[in-house]
């Protein structure tokens, strides 16, 4: 033993029954992964139930991480390395897995009863089904509790520091360092000295169990990735967004204050900044979605920074009260971390379908601009994008995000909030010279001044009803509505005009074929893309943060291509909006699995185009 | 310097003296000839300068209904929501300052029907705003259908035969929702409605006044038996006082041994088996109790008056004390720390 | 005098305080002109306040009447005749007026102190500032009272029977026939004597003063208009889709079940159907929107036909119980009376604004059809389609109208019930032979069987969780969410496999530029179409009912033409999706003013399109 | 033939006896280990048979969260719809058929956050449902947040500091909302729940049964004291009898004057002065005191049987009363009738 492998990249998956740890255990070695350096990539598969029954299938939850010596875009497709420490975890994950694949199994679980509620009748671990892969099974479980054994728990604690063994030999199979877990296993049991110490004890034997045992002819190593120069640090999506709402509240000079409903996968924007109350942010668990984003227009409406946070089915609700916000012309943040739909759909799987609904998804004429994050450290800075056309435009902005982006972790180069541009809400705060105060006068960028209450002299009324341009007051002249309704649109329109020129990457710069993406589909076309293009193909790929208005380049760029392919978590909505838009011929591809769109598919599904439209293109380096 | 009533602590006083005047929008009026809003917006205007707090720190928030358009009319800040909402906007107006004295107004359909989950969670959280409910008892905007509190048999547009809805009583279904104040006032009784409203805006938390008030057009009459400084329906709630009522006080209020209440004629009643009011019990059931003298049907008795004061802490003060803003020098590198966390490593 | 003129078409407009009654003035002016057999067409315009102070703009009330002795499309866009009860009512109309205009003032209420109010410093009537019109100031209030004196009303009421002396005086001018009113009258004020007698008395003492005043130098009569035979009513668009409705349910043996909560202008959808309880129908005024579809749904779910009418506030509120219905796949009718947007808007006014919401205004993908109405007669057919649609495909299906539709009046031909196909709710209500029950099976619509509660053998349950093919179990398979969300598309898709062809309108055969409309632009697009058909011009064009699926055969249409011009009252919702399906450049004509689209303008603006396209097209008998 | 008891009249008998299994679907039950849900669904199918029903008459809806799957695992008819409208959809149901069953599902989150309002308004119109409140005060399904009825300084996820909102009572809030049946069980007593849902769904109108259950991973042990047959804490409520709970019957409910609810030791109590239960009182004020005997922080204290059970004509029969279908042969000459109006014209 002892021989080190070198090795690029690895996907690992652990699976267990929802009571197992696996979340911990995966995000354990993702930290530490983080330490080493390499680019990394996680995707949380939890179950829909809280804890399903023991042993069954609807109750395994997984936690898959991609890491490499590269800069690496997407958890994955498939599985190197599953951890299974249940039969169910395997029936469950099987299906996943490339030939080859390395399966390590808990085999305490895998007696013929609990292989008989799965529908087994032999044990796949050695009936021969499984030798298409790298098997090897273990009984974890006993190990750890024999490690444990000077502890004396219980036998349930025992058995539960089965994670850590686990998480102990794959530390070693990797060459991931313990330290990191060590401490971490100190300060979060720092109350219950027996259970850290177990779990300690568990881990150190998993680590000396692989450097002991000789069924693993060999461990891996990963070297690091190249990044550029900084500070980092891991961040899932939720967390990125939290900090960027902060941030952009602070840069701003207002109070935060978030109006939200518990709801999967949006609840951790709520936890999050609930625990933020002495950075000044005000959260609200408000009776329902309605009430959440009143409250945050409240708020808005009272010179602080309204926020709410929600997923598909709580959007829908609060169309009407962002349909207001429309109309009373107030900055407000609205974010939709998305989930499979429609209805109740599959809460904990995401998708990208409520682009249609945050775009056209309200009664009348009522534009607001949307924009979405595309990984998960850019939902800091889709955040702060978000804030800064708020106030700017003084308008409510829909932010989307999505369940493999909020619960996704990265690595993440924390910015330096003293390098970010300062936000002025421009809040008026005396009476004009001369005349009355014209709450919806316009300036340049046609966005209306904003008097908070408290203001003297600026008294006025804001409401529902169609407003006179200028005064604001009810108007029900028919000229001075479609005025008005025009000037919304206008307004929104015009924030095309401050964006930044897109910027299409095509290193050959002979694409003829673009792929135009949006969200966290960011990962695997971006992926993809890589792989087309190491096939010596040129392909170009635009990535969207801005949805509405779209950029004012957009149809230019468009025009350019041969074939545009939009690939989305959906049945093609951006790429309708942008085929009436432009009027340009975008192909729609299209997967709706709950699941992130397949690198390799796509790439494979790219390589076809190319060819079919541009066969006697030589293929360089191939 | 700030207001000393608990309900607008925090409020900062008006140096100079206001008048009605200065409470009175440019924006014409625009209910109905004969309209009970009328009167309640005049009580309104005549009340806020009582209270010596700056013009520029009140805000009043309302729904959609006829009643919902009085903001427009009171020289302050204001916003006309949409229909339902207003007692969760103004949640966020009032979590988010300490400083602005926020009123709810709302109707019978408003607050009740479509709004009625923001109403009782606004009452149950305690958030220090005053909440007018303007009850008609009838959908006025809409042009009349009938509403949650219209009474059983009721014809209206959308009921031709007459509604088959067992009404809600405002009074017991916010006491029913922890509500720390609540009380019901009529807009023929400007001097009540005055007394009522400078109370429930004193009061620190949310004050949830149901006001009686009649609608002309499509409901007219309804508080009939109840208008007027003699009639003999009101039965007027005053703290610490026995309640009796009626011409020369010929009724009086009693209390069965099962804790239920009833009106007797005050001559067969012993004067120590009169129930004398205490708006401020801990617990709520003697209110309730009250509350169950009003009519369900047509109204002819129904008392007046505040039912309940306790005092509770309030929400938003709650939730301030919780927070701590860090100084502005510091915000940015307090921000800057959480960012970062504890876990970070470094590239070069 | 006594010399009668015969005119093709006169617009007449009845103005004056929310209280002087001018919407039944206006009405019974339109029975008696459908008693004589013109065609009409009826646009009431009812202030936002319920009764705004007296003598205010704001306060008028008006309704307009077109009658013509041809098949008209619109109410008029400018009013030949405008009846002025008050200075208000003058100003409010006044320009509107075309040059010429007949103004017919009661002169009582312009006094120094109510012209002031308004801001006139003279008197219009009077001091020449009207010189274009033809004005007829008349002491209408004067001569009313004076007509009623014998009955010794109170003064208030005396003066109320002005509109009875004002619409005798209309009458006689036009010819209209006395008895309707008179009867009318009869009927109304059974129960109080006086008050009948008194308004009989103003009615035909304005009849009296057209005949003996020498002020009118002629009368006018319209001729009866060429109809198709049949029986005809009057008929607004909401009392059409309130019997298009219970014509449904009854042709499908099924209970009808409304749940509703008021709203302009949808409300009275509500007030008619509960005015049909000997008919079945149950009607239930909810706490709020979401209840209302809540519990419609429920009644859908127990086998009756469950409706929700409502306009595009309240429609927002329902979206996540419409996504609901969607996963459920149950038979669902929600009509939107849509009203001026966004937020609040405008209330009382027209538009079409809520087409995007209706199709894409859900969360996830959660396709649904989308049918909407042209004309008030023609709601009745929509919601018979609209039911048809529901049950035939398990589906709720939104079906749009608007303010101008549900409130406007014209001739209809009254269908004879026995003539329509039935429609086949088709329960199950037996179990299979053999194997269980599959709820979520499929015929060759992709429509899956209904078993409603009740029926034994066949229980099962459904929800909103996304359900496996089949048995309708809860899923999170991955494959099996993305047959699902494309089966729920196809089976929407299908529904366009069943529709009539389209059939376009060109009379010459020789138009370049296709007209495409839908709903209430109706009546402005077939008009203006027939002006510049009068001026020798060819244009074609289509009305759209199915706006989701779009007709199979539409695609082909619009390629065909050189320009496509899509009118409507929004800044452009069905050129949007028309554009992004067909990729045909159709461009939007937009008019968001809170009224119908000005046909004259229309035929103008139109005039120049044809005229710039097809500059050498001669232009026969022009 | 149809069911006897009230609530049930107009459903049909079932022709042959029917058991738990009956009741059972086919789908695997997917609660945590140790949810009180179980014990509530076992409950449920073991009380159904005895009911005498057709199942296939049986209809249960329910919103979302834990409790809300309850549907899925009962072979009746079912629906498992969207968070918090069960009671409108319920609604929907029991006013569309009158041979049908209706029961509700909700949670604590489903019924008093999102769904306030619907449940309010089912309760005052009587609606006749059966509704189960399961109240393990606290968020289970979307992992741990507090509820409305979670107690204030609660920690959960969305209060690191602990919560400052002022929670409902569950029963005072039907109370006040004018409900006719209203009662609170336990999941940890399988008769109590036994024979509290055979009077809930026996009763005509909207019957609210609040469930105290457990949530061993959220929120153990909320009710913990409360539970066995000799937990001290429970006061239980029999129709008629005097209120004793505790050891031996140590402890008594006792009113005050003011007509409010306290607890004494009986030994000091006149028995005279021990609150004698009437569920059936036409005022709901005694019963409303008596929930007032809740705790409204930890639990240690709280009432549990029937509050209230009194007569009030159902909505839904109501509705159905003012209805008249044509027979079938008629029904289109009717409604053809109806559509021509009265006011025709004809062209030849
Ligand atoms: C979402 C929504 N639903 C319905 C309406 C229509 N609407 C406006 S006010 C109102 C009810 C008014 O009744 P109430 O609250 O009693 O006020 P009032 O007019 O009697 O003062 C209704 C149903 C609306 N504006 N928005
Ligand atoms: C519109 C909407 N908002 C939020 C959610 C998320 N959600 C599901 S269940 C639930 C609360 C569950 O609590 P409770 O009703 O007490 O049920 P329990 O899980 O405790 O049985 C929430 C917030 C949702 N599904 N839909
Ligand atoms: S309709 Fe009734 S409530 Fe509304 S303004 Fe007129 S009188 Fe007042
Ligand atoms: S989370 Fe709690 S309520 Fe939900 S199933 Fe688990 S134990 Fe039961
Ligand atoms: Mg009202
Ligand atoms: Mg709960």
């Amino acid at each position: 033993m002892g021989e080190v492998h070198s090795v690029d990249r690895v996907v690992i998956r652990f699976a267990g029954d929802s009571g197992d740890g696996m979340q911990l255990t995966g995000d354990r070695f993702t930290s530490d992964t983080a330490r080493l350096g390499n680019d990394f990539s996680t995707l949380p598969n939890f179950p829909a139930e809280i804890r399903a029954p023991q042993g069954t299938v609807a109750g395994v939850s997984s936690f898959q991480v991609h890491f490499a010596d590269f800069d690496i875009r997407t958890p994955g497709d498939r599985p190197d390395v599953l951890v299974a420490m249940n039969p169910a975890a395997l029936k469950a994950n099987l299906h996943d897995l490339p030939r080859g694949a390395v399966i390590l199994a808990d085999t305490a679980d895998f007696t013929t009863r609990n292989l008989a509620k799965l529908g087994y009748t032999d044990n796949p671990l050695t009936d021969g089904t499984l030798e298409a892969y790298e098997v090897h099974g273990f009984d974890l479980t006993g190990l750890a509790v024999a490690a444990v054994a000077p502890f004396r728990l219980g036998r349930k604690d025992a058995a539960r520091t089965k994670n850590m063994f686990a998480l102990g030999l794959l530390s070693w199979l990797y060459s991931r360092p313990e330290q990191g877990t060590l401490d971490f296993l100190a300060r979060k049991f720092a109350g219950k000295p027996d259970i850290r110490d177990a779990n300690i004890a568990a881990f150190k034997a998993g680590f000396a169990f692989g450097e002991t045992t000789e069924v693993f002819t060999a461990r891996y190593q990963v070297a690091s990735a190249p990044m550029p120069s900084g500070t980092y640090r891991q961040i899932t999506g939720n967390t990125a967004l939290a900090y960027g709402l902060m941030a952009g509240a602070a840069k701003a000079g207002l109070q935060l204050f978030l109006g939200a409903y518990p709801i999967t996968p949006a609840s951790d924007v709520l936890h999050i900044l609930s625990r933020a109350k002495d950075h000044g942010v005000i959260t609200l668990q408000a009776e329902d979605e309605i009430a959440a984003v009143g409250a945050a227009l409240g708020a808005s409406y009272a010179g602080a920074l309204g926020v709410t946070s929600t997923s598909g089915p709580g959007m829908a609700l609060k169309m009407e009260t962002i349909s207001l916000a429309v109309m009373l012309e107030l900055p407000l943040v609205i974010c939709d971390i998305q989930r499979a739909g429609p209805a109740t759909g599959m809460p904990t799987k995401t998708e990208q379908a409520d682009l249609f609904q945050a775009v056209y998804g309200r009664h009348g004429e009522a534009p607001l601009p949307v924009i979405a994050a595309q990984s998960p450290g850019d939902c800091f800075d889709t955040a702060l994008e978000a804030v800064r056309i708020a106030l700017t435009y003084r308008t409510p902005v829909i932010l989307l995000s999505d369940g493999y982006l909020g619960n996704g972790a990265e690595p993440w180069a924390v910015p330096s909030l003293a390098d970010l541009p300062a936000i002025d809400p421009g809040f008026v705060t005396e009476a004009p010279a001369e005349g009355e105060f014209l709450p919806y006068a316009r300036d340049e960028k046609l966005a209306r001044p904003l008097a908070i209450p408290g203001t003297p002299g600026l008294e006025h009324r804001i409401g529902g009803i169609e407003k006179a341009a200028g005064t604001g007051n009810v108007s029900y002249d028919p000229d001075n509505h479609e005025y008005m309704v025009r000037l919304r649109q206008a307004k929104i329109d015009g924030i095309a005009d401050d964006l930044p020129p897109l910027v299409v990457e095509d290193p050959s710069g002979r694409a003829k074929v673009l792929v135009v993406g949006w969200g966290s589909s960011y990962g695997p076309i971006s992926a993809a893309a890589r792989r087309v293009r190491l096939s010596g193909r040129a392909v170009a790929t635009l990535h969207l943060r801005h949805l509405n208005p779209l950029p004012a380049d957009l149809g230019d760029i468009l025009r350019r291509y041969d074939r545009v392919i939009v690939p989305e978590m959906n049945l093609g909505q951006l790429a309708m909006i942008l085929r009436a838009k432009y009027l340009v011929d975008c192909e729609s591809y299209s997967r709706v699995r709950g699941l992130p769109i397949s690198l390799s598919e796509l790439a494979e599904d790219l390589i076809d185009v190319i060819d079919e439209k541009t066969p006697n293109d030589p293929k360089e380096g191939r | 310097m700030t207001a000393t009533a608990p309900g607008l602590a925090g409020v900062p006083l008006s140096l100079t003296p206001l008048n009605r005047k200065d409470f009175t929008s440019d924006q014409e009026v625009r209910w109905c000839p004969g309209c009970g809003d009328y009167a309640v917006l005049a009580a309104f205007q005549g009340l806020m300068p009582q209270l010596g707090i700056k013009r520029e720190n009140t805000v009043i928030v309302s729904g959609i209904g006829c009643s919902s358009r009085f903001p427009y009319y009171v020289d302050s800040y204001g916003m006309h929501s949409i229909h339902g909402r207003a007692p969760a906007i103004a949640t966020g107006v009032a979590t988010a300052r300490s400083d602005l004295a926020v009123w709810v107004i709302t109707g019978d359909g408003d607050a009740l029907s479509i709004g009625g989950n923001h109403l009782i969670h606004a009452l149950r959280r305690n958030v220090n705003i005053t909440i007018l409910l303007f009850n008609n008892r009838i959908y006025g905007l809409t042009k009349g259908q009938y509403s949650p509190t219209s009474e059983l048999g009721k014809v209206t547009k959308s009921t031709p035969v007459g509604s088959v809805d067992h009404p809600f009583n405002p009074i017991s279904l916010a006491l029913g929702a922890e509500a720390s104040f609540v009380a019901r006032t009529i807009d023929s009784d400007r001097a009540h409605l005055t007394e009522v409203l400078t109370a429930a805006v004193g009061h620190r938390g949310a004050a949830l006044v149901e006001i009686y008030q009649n609608c002309p057009i499509f409901n007219d009459d309804a508080f009939i038996d109840l208008k007027g400084p003699k009639a003999p329906g009101v039965i007027r709630l005053v703290d610490g006082e026995p309640i009796t009522f009626g011409p020369d006080g010929s009724k009086s209020v009693v209390r069965a041994l099962d804790g239920t209440l009833s009106v007797i004629d005050t001559a067969d009643a012993d004067p120590a088996q009169v129930v004398v009011h205490d708006a401020h019990a801990a617990d709520p059931s003697p209110a309730f109790s009250l509350s169950r003298l009003t009519d369900t049907g047509v109204l002819q008795q129904s008392p007046i008056g505040i039912f309940r004061q306790v005092e509770r802490p309030s929400f938003d003060d709650q939730v301030r004390d919780q927070i701590t803003m860090p100084q502005p020098g510091e915000r940015m590198s307090a921000l800057q720390g959480l960012i970062n966390g504890s876990d970070t490593w470094t590239v070069n």
